[in-house]
């Protein structure tokens, strides 16, 4: 399904075919269709051990696909080395050749091409510029910091311009105030060179700050692809709804195009139309677009009971009891104080049919 | 080299064809010739002709089991002295050698570097029946008024032990420095006494030492003649002497030979016993 | 044996027939050494003086039996062994065996003019009867060492002493090769060691048994008994008496004795090796035949050597070492000392038997 | 409780009892470390005093007076010369061959699944697990049945077999902390698998290669059971010591020994600086 | 100050008095006093290399202060060796004993004070299924996830149960999902068998979604404690408004009582009491207190344009262009959709005055 999944779009830099690849009897990447726009900052989410890398080292050329074919633009390279491949990588664990300098290492690349002398001096520190770590050309890598390191890797892939940059969780090494501060950066060198990135990473929000596609892979196979807004507006599978974010997933059955009726009873109204009627479906509602309040007319109303509280500062996550099991509720706080509801306080919860999706539970109830 | 890339397999063997060859042609095969000759019968005097002389192992066993004993019994001996003298030294420079490891490191292996005969006369020399040691153990009694270390098993023995103590030493120390500090923590955080962490925890980790330790020590000892020859006497003469003698001396080929095996097959036997205990992955290594 | 080592063989009588360099193996402490400069020697730079023969001198005979070992593998296969000269001694099985197995070259005679100056007892050795393949190097007598400080003062002379004092326990070694400690023994035993019969080598070999047993023996040692008695890690030891005359001259706390009743006398012979430069050599062995030379030896390494006239050179080189009796013994040593039976040294039983006794 | 710094309570009083038993107990342990080590040094210590002695007697025994005669000259004794170059020569050659041969298959080891790798480990294995003088005889019975004449080759052959085994397991101990990404990377940026290997895998595993080197250097220089059964009529010089043992050890020896111990401490020295170095560089990635 | 600002509980459970701590030079600890009520979840939070690993090994006695004392309890605990102490640590590389069982693991620390036979069995199974790793037992540490090992060390800790658990940045090594996760797990155990929890991390959020009282490290020193709720609405620091969450400071100096000048001209008012008059301050205000719409009267407004819009589905963040620097603007997505504003639209900023906080910058520029 992924492969129709696919969007067609102008030019593919990368295009993967039907490609699996296993490991003594583990199933690593199972049948992966997937293009990678040009020019697009491309992500590749998913849990750990789902199959990100092993996708990445294929096209990289570090491992060599089972079945299935890979085409950087229109070029097939399935058995092709990987230093006759147009693309570079981003080790997670950075990969700086421990012997040589900063500037030695961001030259290695340009060095195996020939290039020598001013230019190659040029070329090498700008990028250094670029990744701000200038002057730092003559440190060896045990000599900088962890963000500093990871731009050196940074820039010793970019310093070649490749075709497609791969970067196998670039940030995973870094702490959080660090990471937030690469997005950015990464996000915009990849604006201002314009060349492809295949980013993998297995955290939903970097993904979504930073990509342009996102694809959501599980289990060696892509579940879900599109643009963040439109996976997170709409996923497809509860697996997307879920890891996509937080999702309240009310489990029900579709009842015509009215609506949804959940296993307490009420019946939801949801704007996405619905599969045949009778199917199993749950109802997904992001705990943002829920309100602790009662319903306008037009929204779907559930009642229950609080049953958690807890403050987060920029909000408050509440965790309601309802019928149809727990919902939990995002609450930004736009006064100070911790929010309004006390736990075990009775509430009305509403939310607009617009906003609320469903997931067809029937297919994934037979796999 | 494109094609390496593609011929991914053919990579080890080009690596590897060039050792194993090597070990193949000049480890293996004289070990069948060597086999080849255990079995031949006949003198000197009359040449030595091919008959599946299997005799000869029996003789090789009843002719000379004191010795045999006495290499294993020695070896033993000597390995068990190695571990239980290398064991703190090293665990000390592991543990609080801190900046200084490498340095002390390098006196453990010193002795590598004198000549092994040059370090046998050296302790020929220090244990002399006139020498300081033997006068200071005579002095406080240890030693009686014509006792004497030179030519005894005492010497014999310790000889062996210091000169194979760095096969012991080294590998121990590799084990020790690999152990991470914060285990032992843990266990102290969980009420292990500094003894119980110690057994409980970094003894147990440091067995793939103990056991590679154990070998190269144990293996080169039983086998070993220089000690029993430079320090001791006939009557300490190890399984090595003999085969030295038949080989060189007597010019008893066969018996040599099956000499040689009957100790391989007992060293054989004895890593087998002792691979039962301790697991065989960590023999290979 | 073949020629082609460029060494030349066969009879000749011109120089230009010899190799440019000699390959000589000898023992230890076995040749004139230059008191200024140990690596020189006066008597082989003469030689080369003389011939024009460079001499590569090597020292790795240690004892018979491992030399032999050592060297029979190629003699076996027909090969030489990069040797012209090596050394023997007559107590051993080895010169007979070399000689039987053919793996030495005859000697050149025309060479060796000078094989007139051998004293008559060497003229005939039973195991090269007219000496067609060697010349005898110097000659030692076998006899008991004591160190007095590790003895208690008391100076060992009998081999009963030796083996059965429990005052030198554990004090005592002995000789590795058979002839020399068994002599002496026989001898005290009342038996001829020239003819040994089944029940007098038992009546020896189990004397030293017994003594073995006892631990009465710490060793037995090649030349290397030398260095445990002067450092007193033995207080006596069978000794040959070249070694008293070299090494345990500087000790003033050592004696050396002739047993009571008498002990043997050996020989150690020059032989050239198959393929060895049979000229080359043959010219060396006829050169220290000269009682000028062999003075030089006698003096210099303290053994007795096999040529007449020599003690007559030798008052001019040294006087005092003239009248070492060691070195010229005079008539009552030598009416006392004896050859080891040649046929014992052959008999198999004999030889295991004394090498389960060596503890190997 | 600010305040609480002026009513600061005295260091109950378990814990120093607890501190000095730690500290008596860490310093037995030194204590025993030193003497462990003092017992190692000993003979060392002994061989290199007597270098400098001036023997009365050929015997090299008892303390007589300092000289540097020995030492000026080493080579004073027939043959010790030869020897010692016989020495060097072999262990050279020796060691730059098994260097090589047994880091090839130390890299085939850890880096390749193949079949037939627990049979490889275990040939590696076992001439480790051999006694020196099986290993010696059955080189020699080799060489007897090929009626191949002993000496110079037959101790170069014999030696590079025994070190060979050393070398693949002081290499593969090394390797299998090598981050094999830095291959990768060095491909990735469009190095062929010999520019990868020259530029990136032999820089990084030099160190263990040359300690492999030394150990292997330090194990021919000193061997002699191997040696004495297939030296034919070469002498090296643990062949010269043994001989010169039969009668009496010149000091000169003593100088050697200690000239080889220096310099392969030396030697030792700056490889482990090096490595200390190359470590840290090799955490600085990790 | 710390010391002040420290709640005063009816128990102590652990009491660090002017403790300081240096390594050759470095000084790590930097005279800490700290009191942690018993039974309460106690966070250490900061910046890496503040300082808390090394006070979390002082109070488990793997290191001894320089100066200053620490009690458990009443008991002063100086000198005294890891073992006799009350106290488990949970460290963060797990520090597992790679050579025993994970059953084996946990009863460590029961075979030491003497527990056997089937009292061992039945503790360690039962924790074992607190951790839900029932069944588990026989495996050795290599052969479990990252997650799993992590609840093996917090088991292994917990069995003992110690009068104070101290976690070493326990979740570092997990990925977000299972961090989280993690988090409820803790949250929940601690809530369960109520014995203090001292809980180091460098992640604020998670440090206040399970803190009851946060203490923020910076340089050795205690910047602030109390409640996370405290910390968040009313940070003393610019350190700690912007370490803990994300703070737009305002920077401006103080008129009377009346308000607050900022750079631009333009005055603002805050309910907090402000410093004398004329000293140099920061107003700050939490993005997600910040509304993009008109003020209604009695609130602050400020005028500026939008320059970057980020979707990160539960809500959209705006920068804001504004003449007293760049105000980032947090707002909840209660419809599908990325927001309402577009890059470059001028907008209006408003904030109410209760919801603003002030730093004195003075005695900050002073240090
Ligand atoms: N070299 C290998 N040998 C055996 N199995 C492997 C190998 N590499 C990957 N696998 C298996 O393939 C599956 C996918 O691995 P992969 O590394 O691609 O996952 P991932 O998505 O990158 O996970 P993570 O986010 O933890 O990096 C896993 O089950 C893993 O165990
Ligand atoms: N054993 C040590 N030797 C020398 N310096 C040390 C040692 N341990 C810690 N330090 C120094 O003390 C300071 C505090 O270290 P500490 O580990 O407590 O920080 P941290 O808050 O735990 O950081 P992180 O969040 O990275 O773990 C750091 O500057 C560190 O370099
Ligand atoms: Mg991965
Ligand atoms: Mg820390």
């Amino acid at each position: 399904m992924s492969a129709t999944a696919a969007p067609t779009p102008s030019v593919a830099d990368v295009r993967l075919e039907q490609v699996t690849k296993g490991f003594d009897g583990v199933v690593a990447v199972d049948g992966l269709s997937l293009e990678i726009p040009r020019g697009s900052f491309f992500a590749l989410l998913g849990p750990s051990g789902c199959g990100k890398t092993t996708t990445l080292r294929m096209i990289g050329g570090f491992e060599e696909p089972d079945e299935g074919a890979i085409f950087l633009g229109d070029r097939p390279v399935t058995g092709l080395p990987p230093h006759k491949r147009d693309v570079n990588t981003v080790f997670q664990s950075y990969a700086l050749f421990p012997h040589l300098t900063i500037f030695e290492n961001i030259a290695f690349g340009l060095r195996r091409k020939g290039v020598k002398g001013q230019t190659l001096k040029g070329r090498v520190g700008e990028i250094l510029g670029m990744v701000d770590l200038a002057g730092m050309g003559d440190r060896k890598p045990r000599q900088l910091s962890g963000g500093q390191q990871q731009r050196v890797a940074l820039a010793r892939a970019l310093v070649n311009n490749p075709q497609v940059l791969l970067l196998d969780e670039p940030l995973g090494a870094l702490d959080l105030k660090l990471r937030k501060q690469m997005q950015l950066t990464l996000k915009q060198i990849q604006h201002d060179i314009g060349i492809t990135f295949l980013h993998v990473t297995h955290d939903q929000e970097e993904a979504m700050t930073m990509a342009d596609v996102i694809a959501v892979m599980n289990h060696g196979r892509i579940e879900q692809l599109g643009p963040p807004e439109e996976l997170y507006e709409t996923p497809r599978t509860s697996f997307v709804a879920r890891f996509l974010g937080a999702s309240n997933l009310l489990p029900g059955t579709v009842e015509g195009q009215s609506g949804v009726r959940l296993a307490s009873g009420a019946l939801v109204h949801v704007e996405q139309e619905l599969p045949a009627a009778g199917s199993r479906v749950a109802v997904g509602i992001r705990p943002e677009k829920v309100r602790l309040a009662p319903s306008r007319d037009g929204e779907n109303r559930l009642s229950g009971t609080i049953f958690d509280r807890s403050y987060v500062g920029v909000a408050t996550q509440y965790t309601v009891k309802t019928p149809d099991g727990r919902v939990s509720v995002f609450a930004q706080n736009t006064q100070a104080g911790s929010g309004t509801h006390e736990p075990n306080q009775a509430v009305e919860l509403s939310f607009d049919p617009g906003s609320a999706f469903v997931v067809d539970l029937t297919e994934e109830e037979n796999e | 080299m494109t094609f390496i890339h593609r011929h991914r397999w053919l990579a080890p063997l080009l690596l590897l064809a060039p050792g194993l060859a090597w070990l193949a042609v000049f480890f293996v095969v004289p070990l069948g010739f060597l086999a080849y000759q255990s079995l031949q019968s006949g003198t000197f005097e009359q040449g030595y002709t091919f008959t599946w002389e299997f005799s000869n192992y029996r003789d090789a066993i009843t002719g000379y089991d004191e010795q045999l004993v006495r290499s294993f019994l020695y070896a033993g001996i000597a390995t068990v002295a190695t571990l239980l003298i290398s064991y703190p030294l090293v665990y000390w420079i592991a543990f609080h050698g801190g900046r200084w490891k490498n340095l002390l490191l390098l006196f453990i292996v010193a002795p590598f570097f004198v000549t092994y005969l040059i370090r046998t006369l050296a302790w020929q020399n220090i244990l002399a029946d006139q020498g300081p040691v033997v006068g200071f153990l005579r002095d406080i009694h240890v030693l009686s008024a014509d006792g004497r270390l030179l030519a005894t098993t005492v010497a014999v023995v310790s000889g062996i032990t210091y000169n194979f103590l760095p096969f012991m030493a080294l590998p121990l120390y590799v084990s020790l420095e690999q152990i991470d500090a914060r285990l032992l923590e843990a266990a102290q955080d969980l009420y292990a006494s500094k003894t119980k962490a110690f057994l409980r925890v970094t003894l147990p980790l440091s067995a793939p030492g103990i056991v590679a330790g154990t070998l190269l020590t144990f293996i080169p000892a039983a086998g070993d003649f220089i000690n029993a020859q430079l320090l001791g006497t006939p009557n300490q003469y190890m399984i090595g002497n003999v085969i030295q003698s038949k080989f060189l001396e007597l010019i008893d080929y066969p018996a040599a030979a099956a000499l040689s095996f009957v100790l391989m097959g007992l060293i054989m036997i004895s890593l087998l016993v002792y691979a039962r205990a301790v697991g065989t992955e960590k023999l290979t290594g | 044996g073949g020629d082609d080592d460029g060494g030349g063989g066969g009879a000749g009588t011109t120089t230009a027939e010899l190799a440019d360099t000699l390959r000589f193996s000898n023992w230890q402490l076995y040749i004139d050494r230059d008191p200024n400069d140990k690596t020189k020697s006066p008597s082989l730079e003469q030689f080369t003086a003389q011939t024009g023969v460079k001499v590569n001198y090597v020292e790795d005979v240690n004892d018979n039996a491992t030399y032999f070992g050592k060297i029979q593998g190629p003699l076996s296969q027909g090969r030489g062994i990069d040797r012209d000269i090596i050394v023997m001694t007559d107590n051993s099985r080895f010169p007979a065996l070399l000689i039987s197995r053919e793996w030495v070259e005859p000697l050149d005679k025309g060479r060796i003019p000078n094989i007139a100056n051998l004293i008559e007892a060497q003229q005939s050795p039973p195991f090269d009867p007219d000496r067609t393949y060697s010349i005898p190097w110097v000659s030692g007598i076998t006899g008991i060492a004591t160190n007095l400080q590790a003895s208690g003062g008391e100076v060992v002379t009998t081999m009963q002493q030796l083996l059965e004092d429990t005052k030198l326990k554990g004090k005592v070694t002995l000789l590795t090769e058979v002839a020399d400690t068994m002599t002496p023994i026989m001898l005290e035993n009342g038996d001829d060691p020239s003819k040994v019969t089944d029940d007098s080598w038992k009546r020896a070999y189990d004397r030293v048994k017994k003594a073995v047993d006892a631990g009465q023996i710490r060793r037995f040692t090649g030349n290397d008994y030398v260095a445990d008695l002067e450092r007193g890690n033995i207080a006596a030891a069978v000794s040959w008496s070249g070694d008293v005359a070299t090494g345990l001259a500087a000790n003033k706390d050592l004696r050396w004795n002739l047993p009571e009743k008498g002990s043997d006398i050996w020989t150690d012979n020059m032989f050239i090796p198959l393929e060895g430069s049979v000229p080359t050599a043959s010219e060396y062995m006829n050169f220290v035949l000269d009682p000028k030379i062999a003075a030089m030896l006698a003096v210099g390494i303290g053994y007795i050597s096999p040529v007449k006239g020599v003690k007559d050179e030798a008052v001019k080189l040294d006087p005092e070492s003239a009248n070492n009796p060691l070195i010229f013994p005079d008539d009552d040593i030598l009416s006392n000392v004896h050859q080891f039976d040649s046929d014992a040294l052959n008999n198999e039983t004999y030889t295991q038997q004394w090498q389960t006794l060596l503890g190997a | 409780m600010t305040t609480a710094a002026e009513t600061l309570p005295a260091r109950p009083r378990p814990s120093i009892a607890a501190r000095v038993w730690a500290f008596v107990r860490r310093h037995l342990l030194a204590a025993y470390s030193v003497l462990a080590l003092v017992y190692l040094m000993l003979p060392i210590a002994v061989v290199i005093l007597f270098s400098f002695n001036q023997p009365a007697t050929q015997f090299n025994y008892t303390w007589q007076q300092f000289t540097l005669d020995n030492w000026t000259s080493w080579d004073a004794v027939p043959g010790i010369r030869d020897s010692v170059i016989l020495s060097l020569e072999i262990a050279f050659l020796s060691t730059i061959m098994a260097t090589a041969l047994g880091t090839l298959v130390a890299l085939a080891l850890v880096r390749h699944r193949f079949r037939g790798r627990g049979p490889t480990n275990l040939l590696v294995f076992l001439p480790m697990a051999t006694p020196e003088i099986v290993l010696g005889a059955s080189l020699l019975t080799l060489f007897l049945q090929m009626r191949y004449p002993t000496g110079f080759t037959t101790i170069f052959i014999a030696h590079v077999m025994f070190i060979i085994s050393y070398v693949v397991v002081t290499v593969k101990a090394r390797l299998v902390g090598f981050d094999r990404h830095l291959e990768e990377a060095a491909m990735d940026l469009g190095a062929n698998e010999w520019t990868t290997f020259v530029k990136v895998t032999l820089p990084l595993i030099a160190p263990a290669i040359l300690s492999a080197a030394l150990l292997g250097f330090a194990i021919s220089i000193d061997d002699f059971v191997i040696t004495y059964f297939n030296a034919g009529s070469e002498t090296t010089f643990p062949l010269f010591v043994w001989g010169a043992a039969r009668v009496a050890v010149p000091p000169q020896v003593n100088v050697v020994a200690s000239a080889i111990f220096i310099l392969a401490l030396a030697a030792m020295t700056l490889n482990v600086l090096f490595q200390s170095r190359r470590g840290r560089q090799a955490k600085g990635t990790a």
